[in-house]
């Protein structure tokens, strides 16, 4: 029945038992306890519920997904194989046996089954649109899962998907109550190396060690974990300096300060560990706005920004120029074939003079409301620079600073903008990140989605017949043809492509050893005091 | 005294002279008075000294002050001229200080007075809804506000004088219940003046001088919620404002201290100019407060 | 010869820079024997309470402070002492009472604690002695219930209780010196008799020396065993007061003297037959007090009961009574600044609580009223020109004619028409009152309501407003209400008075016949009482009339 | 006619009626006033999670009861409100009133640690400087008033943070209490009073100086009145002046300031306890303005309403404490 079986899991296990051991060779020391940093707060911790990296950040340690990603790939969590049907409707996961809950029920079958198809398939963002077509998870035995969809459904897509969207919940603490309303949301069970234990809303989450961990009785090495949210950036810099917290990821610091410690021996300071959470800042435009509808503008506007200067002054050089909706780190998915527009101010200058835009008597060519992500320092820089280098080649931009809602409402709901900023993340495969940026149809109100009125038939199709697409090889031309077309059409402008950073008290040891380590669980992670 | 009560005494000298006497009596308003002129100078010749919009790129980032005569103040992240943020910023926090006071005493004026003049179910009204304001904390009151409407100036502004109103509103009526039952708002009565220009004609330029010295506090309050609200980064990033540079320059505290340094001094120094001034005020325009 | 209690000599006290004169005191000299009272007379701005502080040594120094002279009490210097002998000294040794009692209290504690204050300053008694000795003294200023006295705060006792607690915080350790500044002034005229009658009876038990302030000729005359007058801080006349009060020898004594209006009402004036203009029917105004956020409900004031009069054209009505009465409402409500609960006031028939809005603005030319305070009823922040203009500004004169007639009525009021520019605090409370009455002539009115306006005005200046005002009114056909507390202004100008006891008329009738022959038990007293009854003031020619 | 019940009690009735109407108006003016903001909580959890599809929008709309028309929204928060129920958050899925008794322990702290230490240096500095007028020791302490009052808390809070926190290491960053530490008993006490130094200081010192000033201005007012020089004529001393005649009196309006301020604390308790992460009401209300969170922001609203009424109300007790002409019906 199965015909393309990747069992990768002996493989994997032999791996972890490595990387294990070369730990255990630098004299692991046992207990402690790891502070962390958070500038924002997910207050609602179920990853099954919420896909977003602030809740894994948290989660990852309790609650674990089927599949995890390693720098050698896809490894095995709670699901040891995973198999497609050759019409790709089915795809069976065998799942780990021995795994206990933390309130010692067993985890099985029913456990993926439930949250798959009640939230998974329901409740979740971003997994609803991927799991549309999926009518039932089969449970044959306790330990094989099997995902029926109505329509085919590539493996390489499932399995990518699985880190952020896989995470499976118990069925006992959840059938029969109101899920949203589950007090398991902020005190969240799992099977995890962590215990939840307390959750001080605007201060910390501290989880514990957990003594019945399925990896063995040696891990985890740490006997907890404390998360502290830190909303001010500078404050939160004193923090890491003065040893109070020893780790803050996803740039939660200014990079000023990122700059600053990257110099001071006593922090590792990097982007590693990131790589499977790349995001691109952005340039956004409204092209129901007729100047802007016009691509040699688009163009002009690209040729006005000086890409490097910004990744220097504002991402202190922790970034690359952008290359269309897939980042370098997209794998096969991913080419860097495509047209480029190089800093030029005057070949702006004179595109938009021939585009039938020249200086008025105000001293501008034309006018643009730009609408910044509130998303803090450096999306606000970026904002600021493009008002800056707009100026130069005579735009003026007006900037509405708004707090989220309102800039969310303005853009992707109301349609008030002329120009907008932000970023946006891209989660292993386009086909569950980017490519909502380029599809059209997309309803009002979906944040970071095509609400840009800009419409093209060909991206479309390809979009959707990527979606479905069960070769690989074909699926990655039909990704380059994508991003060639969104580097022609310049229907957004992909700008800086930029991980993020994390700087790391040297106290810790064996961080950001995976290329999601953030979100991960951080079984082997130990603290030398 | 004399006995003959008809012979006039020597004629005062005019109003402002006496006015400045009392003022220049006091040596801290003075120098309240030159920081004051300080700032007002740097906001008028903003567009000459430093032409150009204080936004753009002026240099290499985080030049430090005094090595690049171009920008000798030193320039922030994205290469914008600090000494031409300090120039421009004196005309937002100007602009801020006097719009917002104005609002905000506007409003207050209206509702004192008429709570004041009228009394009896109007004031009760008008208190009501003053104690409202008053128990929502302003700062909270603003931040919503702000949201509401978004970051521009003109409304930050507004917002700013909107949560201001309700200490001159108070104080007015105050003033407006001391006055009212005097005897010459009697004679004007009496003399069958309308009510309208009772109130403003009679008792308002009676009633202003302390408002006036209020005004100088609303004036230093406005200008520090704004550099609050700009330090939350709600500010309106279209202009240098010192609390926009005070907000950025905080993420360079530790490598650039003086991008925000610089324009907090120079939000202390206004401020504090505001406060002697309104010092100065109090002495010139209610001299029977102080006699020592 | 005992040797005096006070002694001061070539006394001068500087004033700071910038102020009208240099000296507020110059060389005066002034003794104080036991047993003696020695009244220190003077107009406002005259210096007499700055000697007074000299004493004490208590002057706002470093401003104002003694440049010559010296002060001996029982012959010892109090120049020379060091602030610690002084405050052993004071309270103890020399006393004082103070012309406000409302203010000269500590709002925040006892009466039983302020007494107590001085015994634990300057005895070493016990608790209990103290608290004996404070009652006993409290029973001898003949407070009617000296316990409930002892534990009540200032603002629960009456005004002239009040003052009787200060002289008996004055006299609880028999002081050899008091030191009373203006003690009766804030006081009604009955209650004023009783508290001199007061400190003269203590006075003569103790055989202390008074040092006893005033501006007021009657309380001299009532009072006094000698008499001291000064005149811009220079003694100008002193003697025993009998020779001084009859026989005063400086002209500005003379003057002072000559201003007091003599107790003899003017011959009542055959009017009957004049027009009535004014007629008050049935008056009543209760105030209801409202209930403030701190205060609560507070008892409703009946302020005046059943209320009726008539006034006639040329004629002065004066109404007469102590704080409290309900004569200044009175005067609010035939005005109609105050809305009246029931009644009728009538100006030339019609009725003027009954009027539109629009309908009395016409009225009110009609009734014009010149107002008690001369600083507080003209806006300081108005030209002289455009105060008396404003009214008939309002009711449609053109600016300009407005502006003459107002320079006119300067004139008339005897202000040069250089005042037109002028602020009103540029003037004298005399020649304020004057631009008063000159903004109520401004409307030609029939009727000048008038509400207490030479009281705050010093004697002399109160002589010549008075005269003003009779004279403007014989010449214009005026017809005067007259508001006063002081009978003898009243005697001097009113041709009918009606007397006003707890907001009802307790009597009335011609002016003349009221004080020959009062009916009333509340009008003999009113008139029993008033200071310095039995001198006449001798009429004196001056050169200053 | 003697009230059967202590007088205090009917005032704090007739307060507590007073203050309903105000209540009211607070409630539904805030409630409109956050309806005219773009975006509703929707949007900003969306935001928060990294975006979701139209479908799951949509479904959390109707949910929270946001589809429904603005006076039905309005009526039924009022009508649960009128019951002191203050609705269920839908950013941290908890009771409002959970969150707020979590958070309310904090602010009150801050508030009562600032407030005290601002009016009791507050009065004291001007006392001293009042009767040390035009001296050294005046000018000095006026002087530090005027810069307190100019320096705007949150530039404070960074001085402090670099002085104190990374460059000496003495206090703490932020927080209220150490995270990992698990302190008990008086350990815990000094662990928490340590975290509240800076925030303490940031918050108190504007508020100091308006004291100051007030104090020096009042004591400088009262030393002049008539019963001051009666004192003086009784032989009273410098100190006895000071304590028994002028304090009280000077106080006075001191209170009333103290009691018209506190919502003016509430509201810069936002910028402190942002800045030291110190998890109180104001962070929490800045917060919920951003996250569009109406039941909590309202419920902080409604809560500090009720502390001020409370506070206003206890001021009043005190002034009438002080001044013994005041009698509370």
């Amino acid at each position: 029945m199965t015909t393309s079986v990747r069992n990768l899991g002996l493989a994997l296990a032999a791996a972890g038992a490595l990387s294990a051991g070369a730990a255990m060779a630098q004299d692991v020391q046992r207990g402690g306890t790891a502070i962390i940093q958070m500038k924002g707060e997910q207050r609602i911790l179920n990853p099954a519920l919420r896909a977003s990296t602030g809740v894994y950040y948290i989660t990852g340690k309790i609650i674990e997904p089927l599949i995890d990603l390693s720098y050698d790939g896809y490894v095995p969590v709670l699901a040891t194989e995973w198999s497609s049907s050759e019409d790709g409707l089915e795809i069976t996961l065998k799942l780990r046996e021995g795994v206990n809950w933390h309130d010692g029920e067993p985890f099985t079958c029913d456990d993926v089954s439930f949250t798959a198809m009640e939230m998974w398939k329901k409740l979740l963002n971003y997994s609803s649109s991927l799991q549309a077509n999926l009518e039932a998870v089969d449970c044959p035995d306790p330990h094989t899962a099997v995902f029926k969809y109505s329509k085919p459904m590539p493996l390489q897509l499932f399995v990518a998907a699985m880190p952020d969207l896989g995470h499976p919940v118990p069925k006992h603490l959840f059938e029969g109550t109101d899920i949203m309303r589950s007090e398991y949301n902020t005190a969240p069970v799992g099977t995890g190396p962590f215990k939840f234990v307390e959750y001080q809303r605007g201060q910390y989450v501290i989880a514990e060690r957990n003594d019945d961990y399925w990896r063995g009785e040696e891990y985890p090495y740490l006997d907890r974990i404390v998360w502290r949210f830190i909303e001010d950036t500078s404050a939160a810099a004193a923090a890491i300096e003065a040893g109070e917290v020893h780790e803050s990821g996803f740039i939660g610091i200014s990079l000023a300060d990122i700059a600053r410690l990257r110099d001071d021996p006593r922090f590792d300071v990097g982007t590693k560990g990131y790589e499977n959470n790349v995001a691109h800042s952005t340039v956004e435009f409204n092209h129901r706005n007729p100047i802007l509808a016009d691509l040699d503008v688009r163009k002009a506007i690209y040729h006005g920004l000086d890409i490097d200067y910004a990744i220097e002054t504002i991402m202190r050089g922790y970034a690359k120029p952008g290359r269309g909706l897939i980042p370098s780190t997209g794998g096969a998915n991913y080419t860097d074939d495509v047209p480029t527009y190089p800093y030029d101010p005057e070949l702006a200058k004179t595109m938009l003079d021939e585009a039938g835009y020249p200086v008025q008597e105000d001293g501008f060519r034309f006018h643009l409301r730009h609408r910044p992500a509130p998303w803090g320092e450096y999306t606000q820089l970026w904002a600021e620079y493009f008002r800056q280098a707009m100026s130069e080649i005579d735009i003026d931009v007006e900037i509405l600073q708004n707090d989220a809602p309102g800039f969310l409402a303005g853009v992707y709901r109301d349609h008030d903008f002329d120009t907008a900023n932000g970023w946006h993340q891209f989660r292993s495969d386009p086909a569950v990140s980017t490519t909502v940026w380029l599809r059209s149809g997309q309803p009002e109100g979906s944040p970071w989605t095509n609400q840009f009125g800009w419409q093209s038939d060909e991206v479309d199709q390809l979009i959707d017949a990527a979606a479905s697409e069960l070769d690989p090889e074909k699926r990655a031309e039909m990704y380059h043809e994508l991003q060639r077309l969104s580097m022609e059409e310049l229907p957004v402008i992909f700008a800086i492509e930029h991980p993020f950073i994390s700087v790391t008290n040297k106290v810790l040891k064996n961080h950001h050893n995976t290329p999601r380590w953030n979100s991960s669980s951080w079984y082997d992670l130990w603290i030398d005091d | 005294m004399s006995l003959q009560s008809t012979e006039l005494a020597p004629a005062e000298p005019p109003r402002l002279v006496v006015f400045w006497r009392r003022y220049s009596r006091n040596r801290a308003a003075l120098l309240g008075l030159v920081i004051f002129t300080v700032v007002v100078i740097l906001a008028l010749t903003a567009g000459i000294v430093e032409p150009g919009d204080p936004l753009r790129r002026a240099g290499a980032p985080l030049t430090p002050p005094f090595t690049d005569w171009a920008t000798p103040l030193g320039t922030d992240q994205l290469g914008r001229d600090v000494m031409s943020g300090i120039f421009y910023g004196a005309r937002i926090s100007l602009l801020i200080g006097v719009v917002a006071t104005l609002v905000a005493i506007g409003i207050g004026v209206l509702i004192g007075a008429i709570a004041g003049y009228f009394g009896g179910w109007v004031d009760d009204v008008l208190m009501r809804v003053t104690e409202a304001f008053q128990t929502i904390p302003n700062f909270v009151l603003l931040l919503t506000l702000v949201a509401i409407m978004g970051s521009q100036i003109e409304w930050i502004t507004v917002a700013i004088g909107i949560v201001s109103w309700t200490a001159p509103a108070r104080m007015v009526r105050a003033e407006f219940m001391a006055l009212r039952g005097r005897e010459f708002v009697d004679a004007a009565r009496n003399l069958g003046v309308s009510n309208t220009s009772i109130i403003f004609r009679e008792i308002m330029p009676n009633a202003l001088p302390p408002i006036v010295v209020y005004a100088s506090v609303i004036m230093a309050l406005a200008i520090l919620l704004e550099s609050a609200l700009a330090f939350l980064g709600l500010g309106d990033p279209n202009y240098a404002s010192w609390g926009n540079m005070i907000g950025q320059g905080r993420s360079v505290l530790r490598t650039a201290p003086y991008c925000a340094v610089i324009p907090g001094i120079a939000i202390v120094l206004t401020v504090l100019s505001f406060s002697l001034l309104g010092e100065g005020l109090n002495d010139a325009l209610n001299p029977r407060q102080k006699k020592r | 010869m005992s040797q005096p209690v006070l002694d001061i000599s070539g006394l001068r006290i500087a004033l700071p820079k910038g102020a009208d004169r240099p000296f507020a005191l110059e060389d005066l000299n002034l003794t104080v024997e036991p047993g003696e009272i020695v009244c220190l007379v003077g107009e406002s701005g005259s210096g007499k309470s700055l000697s007074a502080g000299a004493v004490m040594r208590l002057l706002p120094e470093p401003h104002v402070h003694v440049a010559a002279g010296s002060i001996r009490f029982m012959g010892e210097d109090l120049l020379a002492k060091t602030p610690r002998q002084m405050r052993d000294i004071r309270g103890r040794d020399i006393a004082m009472i103070f012309q406000e009692p409302m203010t000269a209290l500590n709002p925040q504690k006892t009466v039983g604690w302020q007494l107590d204050e001085v015994l634990r300053l300057h005895t070493r008694l016990g608790r209990k002695a103290r608290r004996a000795r404070a009652l006993d003294m409290l029973e001898r200023v003949q407070l009617p219930d000296p316990r409930s006295a002892y534990n009540a705060y200032p603002h629960q006792v009456s005004g002239g209780q009040r003052q009787r607690v200060m002289i008996a915080m004055a006299l609880l350790l028999s002081p050899k010196l008091i030191i009373a500044d203006e003690p009766t002034t804030a006081l009604d005229v009955t209650t004023q008799l009783q508290i001199l009658k007061l400190i003269r009876e203590l006075q003569v038990e103790e055989q202390a020396g008074i040092l006893f302030i005033t501006h007021d000729f009657g309380v001299v005359a009532e009072i006094a065993d000698k008499v001291a007058v000064l005149r811009m801080g220079q003694l100008v006349e002193h003697g025993p007061a009998k020779t001084v009060l009859n026989n005063p020898q400086h002209p500005y004594t003379k003057a002072l003297i000559g201003a007091v209006p003599a107790l003899i009402p003017p011959p009542a004036k055959p009017l009957s037959s004049a027009p009535v203009v004014l007629k008050a029917e049935g008056l009543r105004k209760t105030f209801a007090a409202r209930g403030g956020l701190l205060s609560g409900k507070r008892k409703a004031v009946a302020a005046v009961k059943d209320l009726s009069f008539t006034l006639r054209q040329g004629e002065t009505l004066g109404v007469v009574g102590e704080s409290g009465s309900g004569k200044t409402t009175v005067s609010r409500i035939v005005t109609r600044l105050l809305e009246c609960d029931s009644g009728k006031v009538e100006v030339d028939g019609t009725d003027i609580l009954a009027a539109s809005p629009r309908e009395l603005r016409a009225m009110r030319k009609h009734i014009q009223m010149v107002f008690q305070d001369p600083m507080a009823s003209l806006n300081p922040r108005k030209r002289v020109v455009d105060l008396i203009a404003q009214g008939p500004i309002v009711h449609g004169t053109p600016r300009k004619k407005a502006h003459a007639d107002a320079r006119r009525l300067l004139e008339l009021v005897e202000l040069s028409p250089a005042a037109a520019t002028r602020f009103p605090h540029e003037f004298s409370g005399g020649q304020r009152q004057r631009i008063g009455i000159a903004r109520a002539l401004s409307m030609e009115p029939k009727i000048i309501v008038a509400d207490e306006p030479v009281s705050a005005l010093d004697v002399s200046v109160q002589a010549q407003v008075l005269k003003l005002l009779a004279e403007l009114r014989d010449r214009l056909n005026l017809s005067l209400l007259f508001v006063t507390h002081d009978l003898r202004v009243a005697a001097q100008l009113c041709d009918r008075i009606i007397v006003m006891q707890n907001g009802e008329i307790v009597e009335q009738g011609a002016t003349a016949d009221v004080f020959a022959n009062p009916q009333h038990p509340y009008t003999q007293k009113l008139l029993s009482s008033i200071p310095g009854r039995h001198w006449t003031p001798p009429v004196l020619t001056t050169e200053a009339a | 006619m003697k009230p059967a019940f202590p007088p205090v009690l009917g005032y704090a009735l007739r307060r507590l009626l007073q203050a309903v109407p105000v209540v009211l108006l607070i409630m539904v003016g805030t409630f409109l006033l956050l309806k005219l903001a773009p975006g509703d909580t929707v949007d900003a959890l969306v935001g928060d999670m990294g975006g979701a599809d139209a479908a799951y929008i949509e479904r959390m709309r109707a949910e929270y009861g946001l589809d429904q028309p603005v006076y039905v929204q309005l009526l039924t928060y009022m009508g649960k409100l009128i019951t002191f129920d203050l609705g269920w958050s839908f950013v941290y899925e908890q009771p409002v009133s959970a969150i707020l008794f979590e958070r309310l322990g904090v602010t009150l702290l801050l508030m009562a640690t600032s407030l005290t230490l601002a009016f009791s240096i507050g009065i004291l500095l001007g006392a001293i400087a009042a009767r040390r007028v035009y001296s050294l020791t005046d000018n000095v302490i006026s002087t530090l008033g005027l810069i307190f009052y100019a320096t705007p808390s949150f530039f404070l809070s960074l001085l402090m943070i670099y002085l104190f926190s990374v460059k000496l290491g003495w206090l703490p960053v932020g927080g209220i209490k150490t995270v990992a530490g698990f302190y008990t008993g008086w350990d815990h006490y000094v662990d928490v009073a340590l975290h509240l130094v800076m925030p303490t200081a940031a918050l108190s010192l504007i508020y100091l100086s308006f004291y100051l000033r007030l104090m020096r201005a009042s004591v400088l007012e009262v030393a002049d009145l008539d019963y001051v020089r009666t004192a003086k004529a009784k032989g009273a001393g410098e100190t006895r002046l000071m304590v028994h005649h002028i304090m009280r009196n000077a106080l006075l309006p001191v209170v009333t300031l103290l009691g018209l301020q506190f919502s003016t604390v509430l509201g810069g308790s936002v910028v402190v306890e942002t800045i030291f992460t110190l998890p109180g009401l104001g962070q929490l209300a800045s917060q919920s303005v951003v996250q569009r969170d109406m039941n909590t922001l309202m419920g902080i609203i409604f809560l500090c309403s009720i502390i001020v009424v409370v506070v206003n109300f206890l001021t009043d007790l005190l002034y009438a404490r002080l001044d013994s002409r005041i009698e509370l019906a």
